[in-house]
């Protein structure tokens, strides 16, 4: 019972405590621990990288058993993934056939998907930017504005755009931003501390 | 002793955890708080019940961050829905993306199923672990939504980039949507794609919403003196400024 | 009447493809339309022209596959800058990918003469995002060993030069985002309040607006958002790179986007058409945005936000 | 128009454009670039963490950093969730991570989020520009009190600060989509110019 639940909840208190204290105190025993607790910090999170790959491989040779061998999806996927390792391991990084999946693979299809947004973006703002009310009329005006602000082209057509998308940056859009931010860091503190003292039950998988 | 210019810091800190820890007291011993309706976290009956009618799955995010804050409120809202989805017998769908957190996302389901009376229900295939990579994580996302054609679609916690990409697909397909993040930068994707924006600090107020979890009420509570003193301190910062001393700026540089 | 209807529910697809050529087609035959540079840029320019010559300055490669369009022009850059004033420069990267951009980007350095190891170097990639860079800050042979190209860092010239955060006349992040590595919040409460080092920031454009506030409260000295920025810091220090390129499709696509929104708002105007119940949301046609569909709009009610809370 | 004849530059270009595929609909072609590119991704990430691994907790522990051994084998710990009887043991790594990452965040957040937000607002108040960023801030602050019901006066100042925040969330908009659109003209450039060579 003691290691199971009073155990971690001592541990995240400590080197919670700890690194706070030694933020806000001169105390250099308090801040050499606090030193420890980070540089172990980065130490575990690196395990926690592996936990990744072993689901990602339980999942897919689960589903290629289930499919008899006949899901070819997943079968590429564990194939890249191997090749992948067995490269960077025994090749290593700065190798050629290494550089050549991160630059022909994993580059190129991550950049695909990431500029999906560049065509989501539009039937988005196409769809929701409509007047239909004062909060939605906001949106859409100092959406358009800034769309048109930030191009050469835009400058041209509409030449006060620049000026207001400039004061809108860095006047208007201050206030609200500056909200959700104060709001948001008061609720992150709240959590923080319940995980801190032990109150967040499932933070460490309890139950 | 201090740290230099970490005085006031330090004092604010101490005033913020001090009053949050006074009134999870108080609220733990039977001090009333009630919360004002938070439209995004009412809709999911909503969303599950379209999800019943149609006979169709629910589909469910935690987001792409590891155990951080905003995880937790998704995962507050994630045991409520899965015992809703239980009760209606309809299939969720989740989909995870850091180890860590997809640790504690099967904890959670396999807990809600059990105290919805349904342990069988759980199919440990429908959560999901995509990938770390945010890309990979997107497209695995996209093609659940696709190909299960999900009838909603709940994202709540710590999103990126992909927001976007997840709200487009979940509207291409028709779902109704209800997103929350804590980001200011992705806030405004969710408000353009999604039907329910659950905006920032609001998904903090999960646990009490749903759980009425007296140490969540109480710790709102005190979250909210907590912004009525940074509204006071600004109006008399800024009236001080104004008037030409500079008082409270030098304390709170301090 | 009805191509007003039209107008508004149009098929995502044709707007898919209007994109695409709208992006295409400068990318074959560039306009050449002119760039002005703005305030944040200029500001920025200034400040890192008035570091001290032959100082050391740490770059954080924050960002991963995706936004490497915005944010290593931006590095080379700054790059050109720093290396015409002798600057040494230290980079590390919070994201697994980060190293590999760090690499490509410090190849501008070669053609001023920069040696590895006495005038940059790239540490390579720290695990556990804030915490490992507040360590980092204290004491950066802590946590690098071995750099990325596998050298004991302690031996290194360059790394003499630094025992703490505050040996860095100053650092900059090029950011994409606070998960999964570390964000522009981390930065200032490390670099800016931790130990007083003057930080500047290359972002992704959409972090440009709340990472303004930095900008205003001064905790950070300098922002420079996305291609456009780096197209604009090109022309600064005249070394013209891939920023300058992508400015003519930006321009197209931004108009085609204010465009729809346009002819989507007259649509609405012009037909007026009574709500339909939320029920009637046809359930797999792509493109079938009905109007309405519950919320699609921002907010009608006070508390109610992104939705009409039906 | 050249084609290009690098193998290289194919698979790029073939990759984007399944990628770019799914716009149109959910196909075959997609969903093999989607697995492969999971599988690639996941394993950079192993190598990259193997990588780092030896830099940052290897090599200085052989180099004398004795007490590193403790972290790693906590570390280890995370592991044996997959042991149904000592899958408890995952909550030591998981504290520390937890517990460390709060504390850090905490401590930072006080100073760069809030107490620094809150001081920046206290400008002197003698221009338009001042007064809509204090009020902005306030209004949109006051939108976020949750235990209080909403009554006749702050329904009013949490809607103008719904207004503001929308200000704001427009003007996030706007600026990203340059962001966006830089990435598929990056694209773009890579399948039109490099691969097609036109």
């Amino acid at each position: 019972m003691f290691a199971k639940k009073t155990l971690p909840t001592i541990i995240a208190f400590v080197c919670g405590v700890t690194v706070v204290i030694a933020y806000f105190f001169n105390i250099p025993f308090i801040q050499a621990r606090a030193q420890d607790i980070l540089k172990w910090q980065s130490v575990i999170a690196v395990f926690a990288l592996g936990l990744g790959a072993v689901n990602i491989i339980r999942i897919h040779v689960n589903n290629v058993q289930r499919s008899q061998n006949r899901n070819l999806y997943s079968l590429a996927l564990l194939l890249t993934f191997a090749i992948t390792i067995l490269v960077g391991v025994f090749a290593g990084q700065n190798s050629d056939a290494y550089k050549f999946i991160f630059d022909y693979i994993n580059v190129p299809t991550g950049s695909a998907i990431f500029s999906l947004l560049a065509f989501y973006i539009g039937t988005a703002a196409y769809r929701a930017f409509r007047a239909k009310n004062a909060e939605a009329a906001i949106l859409l005006l100092t959406g358009c504005i800034v769309m048109l602000g930030r191009v050469p082209l835009g400058a041209k057509i509409l030449p006060v755009s620049v000026p207001l998308t400039n004061w809108i940056m860095s006047v208007l859009n201050v206030g609200g931003q500056r909200g959700v931010m104060i709001a948001g860091a008061i609720g992150f503190i709240a959590v923080s501390l319940r995980i801190i003292v032990g109150l967040e039950r499932r933070s460490y998988g309890g139950e | 002793m201090f740290m230099e210019g970490r005085i006031f810091d330090f004092s604010a800190l101490a005033v913020i955890t001090g009053l949050m820890g006074i009134f999870m007291h108080l609220a733990r011993k039977g001090m009333k708080v009630s919360i004002r309706p938070i439209p995004g976290f009412e809709a999911i009956d909503e969303a599950v019940g379209r999800a019943a009618e149609m006979g169709k799955p629910l589909h469910f995010t935690p987001g792409f961050g590891g155990l951080v804050a905003a995880t937790f409120a998704g995962l507050e809202v994630l045991g409520h829905v899965t015992k809703l989805t239980a009760k209606y017998d309809v299939r969720l769908i989740v989909t995870v993306s850091q180890p860590e957190t997809f640790a504690v996302t099967e904890q959670v389901m396999r807990q809600a199923y059990l105290e919805a009376g349904k342990p069988e229900a759980f199919k440990p295939e429908d959560c999901r672990f995509i990938s770390t990579d945010q890309w990979a994580y997107a497209s695995g996302v996209i093609g659940v939504l696709f190909r299960e054609q999900v009838a909603s679609n709940i994202m709540i916690g710590q999103f990126a980039a992909e927001a976007l990409i997840l709200a487009e697909a979940g509207n291409t397909v028709g779902a109704i949507q209800i997103a929350g993040t804590t980001n200011a930068y992705q806030i405004p994707f969710f408000v353009v794609a999604c039907d329910y924006v659950i905006l920032g600090d609001e998904m903090f107020a999960a646990g009490a919403h749903f759980a009425e979890n007296e140490f969540h009420l109480g710790s709102l509570r005190a979250e909210d003196i907590v912004k009525a003193l940074c509204i006071g301190f600004m109006v008399a910062g800024a009236l001080l400024t104004t008037a030409g001393s500079v008082a409270l700026t030098t304390l709170m540089a301090k | 009447m009805d191509i007003f209807e039209k107008l508004q529910n149009l098929d995502k697809r044709v707007f898919y493809i209007l994109m695409a050529l709208a992006i295409a087609i400068p990318t074959i035959n560039p306009i050449g339309l002119p760039i002005d540079i703005t305030k944040p840029v200029k500001d920025t320019f200034d400040f890192v022209q008035s570091l001290p010559d032959g100082s050391q300055v740490l770059i954080g490669f924050d960002y991963e596959p995706g936004d490497e369009i915005d944010l290593s022009p931006i590095a080379e850059a700054i790059f050109h800058q720093l290396a015409s004033k002798s600057i040494k420069i230290v980079a590390l990267a919070s994201y697994p990918a980060g190293p590999t951009f760090a690499e490509e980007c410090l190849e501008v350095l070669e053609e001023y003469g920069y040696k590895y190891g006495e005038d940059y170097v790239n540490l390579g990639h720290y695990a556990g995002g804030e915490p490992t860079l507040a360590a980092f800050a204290n004491d950066p042979l802590s946590i690098f060993a071995r750099d990325w190209r596998g050298n004991d860092v302690s031996s290194l010239a360059i790394m003499k030069q630094v025992s703490s955060m505050k040996d860095f006349s100053m650092a900059m992040t090029l950011n994409d985002g606070p998960t999964g590595g570390t964000g522009t919040h981390e930065w200032v409460r490390q670099a800016v309040m931790a130990h007083g080092t003057p930080l500047i920031m290359g972002v992704t454009g959409v972090m440009a607006a709340s990472n303004q506030t930095y900008v205003q409260s001064g905790q950070c000295k300098g922002i420079l958002a996305g291609l456009r920025a780096a197209a604009e810091y090109e022309k600064l220090t005249g070394k013209k790179g891939t920023g300058t390129v992508g400015m003519d499709a930006q321009s197209i696509a931004h108009i085609l986007i204010v465009a729809f929104v346009v002819l989507g708002n007259i649509g609405m105007f012009v037909v007026r058409r009574p709500r339909v119940q939320p029920a009637s949301i046809s359930a797999s046609k792509p493109g079938s945005n009905s109007p309405s569909k519950p919320g699609s709009d921002p907010s009608s009610k006070p508390v109610t936000p992104g939705g009409e809370g039906k | 128009m050249k084609i290009s004849t690098e193998i290289g530059v194919w698979i790029g270009a073939l990759s984007a454009i399944g990628i770019y595929s799914v716009l149109i609909k959910d196909n075959p072609f997609y969903r093999m670039v989607e697995h492969i590119f999971v599988g690639a991704s996941a394993g950079i990430a192993v190598v990259v963490g193997l990588n780092t691994f030896n830099n940052t907790a290897w090599s200085p522990m052989v180099q004398g950093k004795y007490s590193l051994i403790i972290p790693m084998l906590t570390g280890l710990l995370l592991y044996t969730r997959y042991f149904q009887k000592f899958s408890w043991l995952n909550r030591i790594p998981l504290s520390f991570l937890m517990g460390t990452g709060a504390g850090v965040a905490m401590r930072g957040a006080v100073e760069s989020q809030i107490v620094g937000q809150i001081s920046a607002t206290m400008v002197n108040l003698n221009k338009l520009d001042s007064w809509i960023v204090f009020l902005g801030t306030g209004f949109s602050l006051s939108y976020f009190f949750l235990t209080y019901k909403t009554g006749k006066v702050t329904g009013y100042t949490s809607r103008i600060g719904r207004y503001f925040m929308m200000a704001a969330f427009g003007a996030a908009f706007g600026n990203t989509v340059m962001g966006r659109v830089s990435a598929a003209i990056g694209r773009f450039q890579f399948i039109l110019l490099k691969w097609l060579g036109l």
